[in-house]
């Protein structure tokens, strides 16, 4: 006999609204069902209705956590499309700003992993070091969360040289940590009890479905956009490109802990070799009629914008590509076959940010089954 | 695979290919010819594809297919005008393509034929059928 | 006259409602404390469990249409008289409990798993799917420790000569030491904890009730006072689970004489219970949640064997 | 060996990393971008303000042309406090911005 277990819209292990149902037989999982949408905010089409200047920051607003690799890649298609370079100083501040969101959106992403399987304390210790690069956005750049690191043709604001020495004994600090629960995730009997072999995504199903970010690399796809088509000055900093082979979800967070380091390293390079000078360069109030496509590596893989102008100061199309969209198609593959207990953690190991793309429908081809939600449903399941 | 390379591999089935800044390749290609386009990326081992983004532009809308190659991002233009909005799916050749077509189905109202689950993607069930959000009419 | 009121005394005072409710809360509420403070934050006051209680208690009573049925409306009571009976029946002040000569270990044994049992009918009665799945892990986890801290128990009573008795139990180690003290019983002691642990439903072992896979078990429909009571019920089991493994292996209630002034037994049970409780929250917070296969399989293997060690070796001598 | 024994024992007789918060606070560094506050005196009513605000949050009182920001609207980007030719606009460093009418919140 198998019976649906809803999870979601609302649901302790979900910190925002999807919907699946989950069709298990005793605690095997047989198929799944996602719905989510109970979050489209239209936001390509408001862009269109904006100026440049003001959709930077409607861009940043698109997710909370990697609020400044949205305006990043705003701004890189913005930028060629408007056929201006911003200054040097600047792409170094962008790195920075970048890296620090990598840094915190990683290790809350850490901390609620540990919280999905149950390890509380390593979940509290995790967002306590989270606590160091968010005190470090807020002492550069002014807010903890909306750093808003980028301006049009520019940083919006300069990094102080007396900050700098606050920011590597952070950095230091946190490497130290970083690296002991490296050690700890990689030891732990309970932990690997959980995370190993738990939810795998083989390289082939990776690729087929266009997996971006970590859960590529974890699954031993080579495939870094700070790489493959730089951006700000990653092309002047060496850095390695983390992969694991495994797939499961304890490739995943090691895949994203061991780029904690790495992002560390990155920002210790920049630091050292960002040279003197002006911070912006003037952006032209209308934009020529023109087409780009502005990519970067968002905390969980490739972000995509694709602007189109039609020379007035508003762009007439922007789309949007979130990681967690592309994502979304692998969350199958990995679930059906597990258990219930496996639920959380496999879905919390793509690192799924709703905001960013909450409006995917999965049906289980297995069973053949496309139920769609009703309005009675929707209301029963609400009461 | 870098910008020259994809160029040259896409030019058979392409016009107006262009490298801009290094690594984005823009190409143009028509309704005859883009599925063996895609084919022949897809033999090539490049078998990530990043979106597929549609544009309205008044008569016609453009469907973009944005295909990570390695070293450079290849986006390919395929123009088809309102009266005939009809193109095959991807799908068997990018099996992530899945869900960019259920998007420009629903939000472009582009008929994808051959799509194995062409329900709804993001818009609620009792959205008017035939008004499509993100065409030039639907703004007014 | 004076016996009933006695009883009556025993059964509202002590060692019944009032002083279970107030140990068994003040125990979850420092198991919160220290928790907070072992991860590095300060943690809710001591007294946040009386607070909790107390709001719930002054919450409207809500009950799904599709749960409201006799079972479920029963539990919470049925849950609370279960522990109570075995706080009287345990020996808390001295080697003689409340009610005398009329139960033994079995029945103790046998009443610690009513909350057990009634969270699986609640589950299976409040027609929500979490509670359903909730019951059905309860259900195998039940089997898993339940094995374990039997025969860790019957080790601790085939020390005293097949008794099943706690107040000989108790006497016994009041004159030849602690039972842990002794080499055979060692193994039985670690087992019993480990075994706890999965009865009191803690990490790694809260499966019934994981909340981020599925929600709060068969909890997830209760509300208000009925939450209330299964609440406190829960915190005196912590207590009375505690109080079992002291007795059976730290000795139980020892009156002391310290400078003069009597210390009654009951202090030093609860000096042990406290151990025995923060113990408990130090594992909860080294551990990860264990999947309910893998829960099983730890049961039947390390614990099982460690108390099966222990029977044998006291068997034998 | 359960690894986190060691962290979870120290921590024990650590300071908590934690405050309470309402009553102790952790300072705020200086280019802290928290409620955006409007010195008057210095305004010339260019209503450039108007303008550049993202979220179009700012308005000018009709009878004295001096900008307000309604509350419930702005989202501290600092673009006013910016691009103001008067520098009428500061981000001050409060953050605590909870009201009853967030519809009638407003800084002026």
């Amino acid at each position: 006999m198998t019976f649906i277990v809803p999870i979601g819209p609302q649901h302790p292990a979900l910190e925002e609204p999807a919907h699946f149902r989950i069709e298990v037989k005793g605690e095997e999982i047989v198929g799944v069902d996602l719905r989510l949408g109970y979050n489209h905010k239209g936001i390509e089409q408001a862009l269109s209705d904006r100026s440049y200047a003001h959709g930077l920051y409607l861009s940043a607003r698109v997710c909370g956590i990697c609020n400044s690799t949205h305006s990043l890649a705003f701004t890189r298609a913005v930028e060629s499309v408007a056929g201006i370079e911003c200054p040097d100083r600047a792409r170094y501040i962008r790195v920075i700003d970048a890296e620090l969101e990598r840094i915190h959106s990683h290790l809350l992403w850490a901390g609620v992993a540990a919280h999905e399987i149950g390890f509380t304390t390593l979940f509290m210790l995790f967002w306590r070091d989270r606590e160091l690069s968010l005190d470090m956005r807020e002492l550069l750049f002014g807010q903890r969360i909306y750093a808003s690191g980028t301006y049009l043709g520019g940083a919006r604001v300069d990094i102080k040289e007396k900050d700098i020495p606050q920011l590597i004994r952070t950095l230091d600090k946190l490497e130290k940590s970083v690296k002991h629960y490296i050690d700890v995730c990689t030891s732990d009997r309970t932990i690997i009890a959980r995370c190993s072999g738990v939810g795998v995504l083989k390289k082939k199903d990776a690729r087929e479905l266009c997996a971006v970010g970590p859960t590529a690399r974890a699954s031993g796809v080579d495939f870094d956009i700070r790489r493959d088509d730089p951006y700000a000055a990653y092309g002047e900093i060496p850095f390695d490109v983390i992969v694991e082979r495994d797939g499961d979800v304890l490739a995943k967070v090691v895949v994203r802990l061991r780029e904690i380091l790495e992002s560390i390293g990155i920002i210790h390079q920049a630091i050292d070799a960002m040279p003197k000078g002006a911070i912006r360069t003037k952006f032209p109030e209308n934009v020529p009629e023109y087409e780009a496509v502005g990519r970067t590596e968002a905390p969980r893989g490739e972000l995509m914008y694709y602007v189109r102008s039609n020379g007035t100061n508003k762009p007439e199309r922007v789309r949007i590509r979130t990681p967690s969209y592309a994502n979304w198609p692998s969350v199958k593959p990995m679930l059906v076959g597990g258990t219930i207990a496996e639920i959380p953690i496999v879905v919390a190991s793509i690192d799924p940010c709703f905001s960013c793309t909450d409006r995917v429908t999965i049906v289980d081809a297995e069973t053949g089954k496309s139920r769609t939600i009703t309005k009675e449903e929707l209301r029963r399941l609400r009461r | 695979m870098n910008a020259n390379e994809v160029a040259q591999l896409i030019k058979r089935y392409a016009d107006d290919v262009k490298i801009v800044g290094a690594r984005h390749v823009f190409a143009v290609t028509d309704k005859e010819r883009y599925i063996e386009a895609l084919t022949a990326l897809g033999d090539n081992d490049l078998k990530h594809l990043t979106t597929i983004t549609g544009v309205d532009r008044g008569e016609n809308i453009d469907v973009i297919y944005h295909i990570h190659c390695g070293e450079s991002l290849l986006n390919l233009k395929l123009s088809i005008p309102k009266t005939a909005l009809e193109i095959e799916t991807v799908t068997d050749i990018f099996p992530g393509a899945i869900l960019y077509e259920r998007e420009l189905m629903e939000m472009l109202g582009v008929q994808v034929k051959g799509h194995p689950d062409p329900r709804r993607l993001f818009l609620s069930d009792d959205w008017p059928a035939g008004k499509f959000p993100l065409r030039k009419e639907a703004k007014k | 006259m004076i016996e009933a009121l006695g009883y009556v005394l025993a059964f509202f005072v002590f060692p019944g409602i009032l002083f279970a409710s107030a140990v068994g809360l003040l125990f979850a509420g420092i198991d919160r404390k220290l928790t907070g403070h072992m991860q590095h934050r300060i943690g809710p006051p001591i007294w946040q469990e009386f607070l909790d209680v107390g709001k719930l208690f002054g919450k409207e009573d809500i009950t799904p249409a599709a749960a409201n049925s006799f079972v479920f409306n029963c539990v919470p009571l049925l849950c609370f008289g279960a522990v109570m009976a075995v706080m009287l029946l345990l020996p808390i002040n001295s080697s003689q409990p409340v009610l005398t000569s009329v139960a033994d270990m079995i029945v103790i044994i046998y009443l610690l798993n009513i909350p057990a049992v009634c969270m699986m009918l609640a589950g299976y009665a409040s027609g929500c799917p979490f509670g359903t799945i909730g019951s059905s892990r309860y259900v195998v986890q039940l089997f898993g420790y339940e094995l374990a801290f039997i025969i860790a128990a019957l080790a601790a009573a085939a020390k005293v000569g097949w008794s099943l008795s706690l107040s000989s139990i108790v006497s016994y180690q009041a004159q030849n030491g602690w039972m842990v003290s002794q080499v055979a019983l060692i193994p039985a002691a670690i087992a019993i904890l480990i075994a706890a642990q999965g009865k009191l439903l803690r990490v790694p072992f809260d499966i019934p009730e994981a909340e981020s896979e599925i929600v709060h078990g068969s909890l997830t429909e209760y509300s208000g006072p009925k939450l209330a009571i299964l609440r406190i019920a829960y915190n005196i089991e912590l207590f009375v689970v505690a109080a079992v493994i002291t007795v059976l292996f730290f000795g139980g209630p020892v009156p002391h004489t310290i400078g003069g002034i009597y210390i009654p037994g009951v202090v030093s049970l609860l000096i042990k219970c406290f151990g025995i409780v923060v113990l408990s929250t130090v594992i909860r917070n080294i551990a990860a949640r264990l999947r309910i296969d893998q829960a099983l399989k730890f049961f039947w293997t390390f614990p099982t064997l460690l108390a099966a060690i222990s029977l044998f070796l006291v068997a034998v001598t | 060996m359960p690894r986190m024994l060691p962290d979870v024992l120290k921590n024990l007789f650590r300071k908590p990393a934690t405050v309470k918060y309402p009553k102790q606070r952790r300072e705020l560094p200086e280019n802290f971008r928290g409620k955006p506050v409007v010195d008057k005196e210095k305004c010339i009513s260019c209503g450039l303000c108007v303008k550049v605000c993202p979220d179009s949050a700012i308005t000018l009182d009709e009878k004295t042309k001096k900008p307000r920001i309604w509350m419930g609207l702005c989202m501290m980007c600092g673009r006013c406090a910016e691009l103001c030719p008067r520098k009428v606009f500061t981000m001050s460093k409060e953050f605590e911005l909870a009201t009853h009418n967030k519809y009638e919140a407003m800084s002026e």
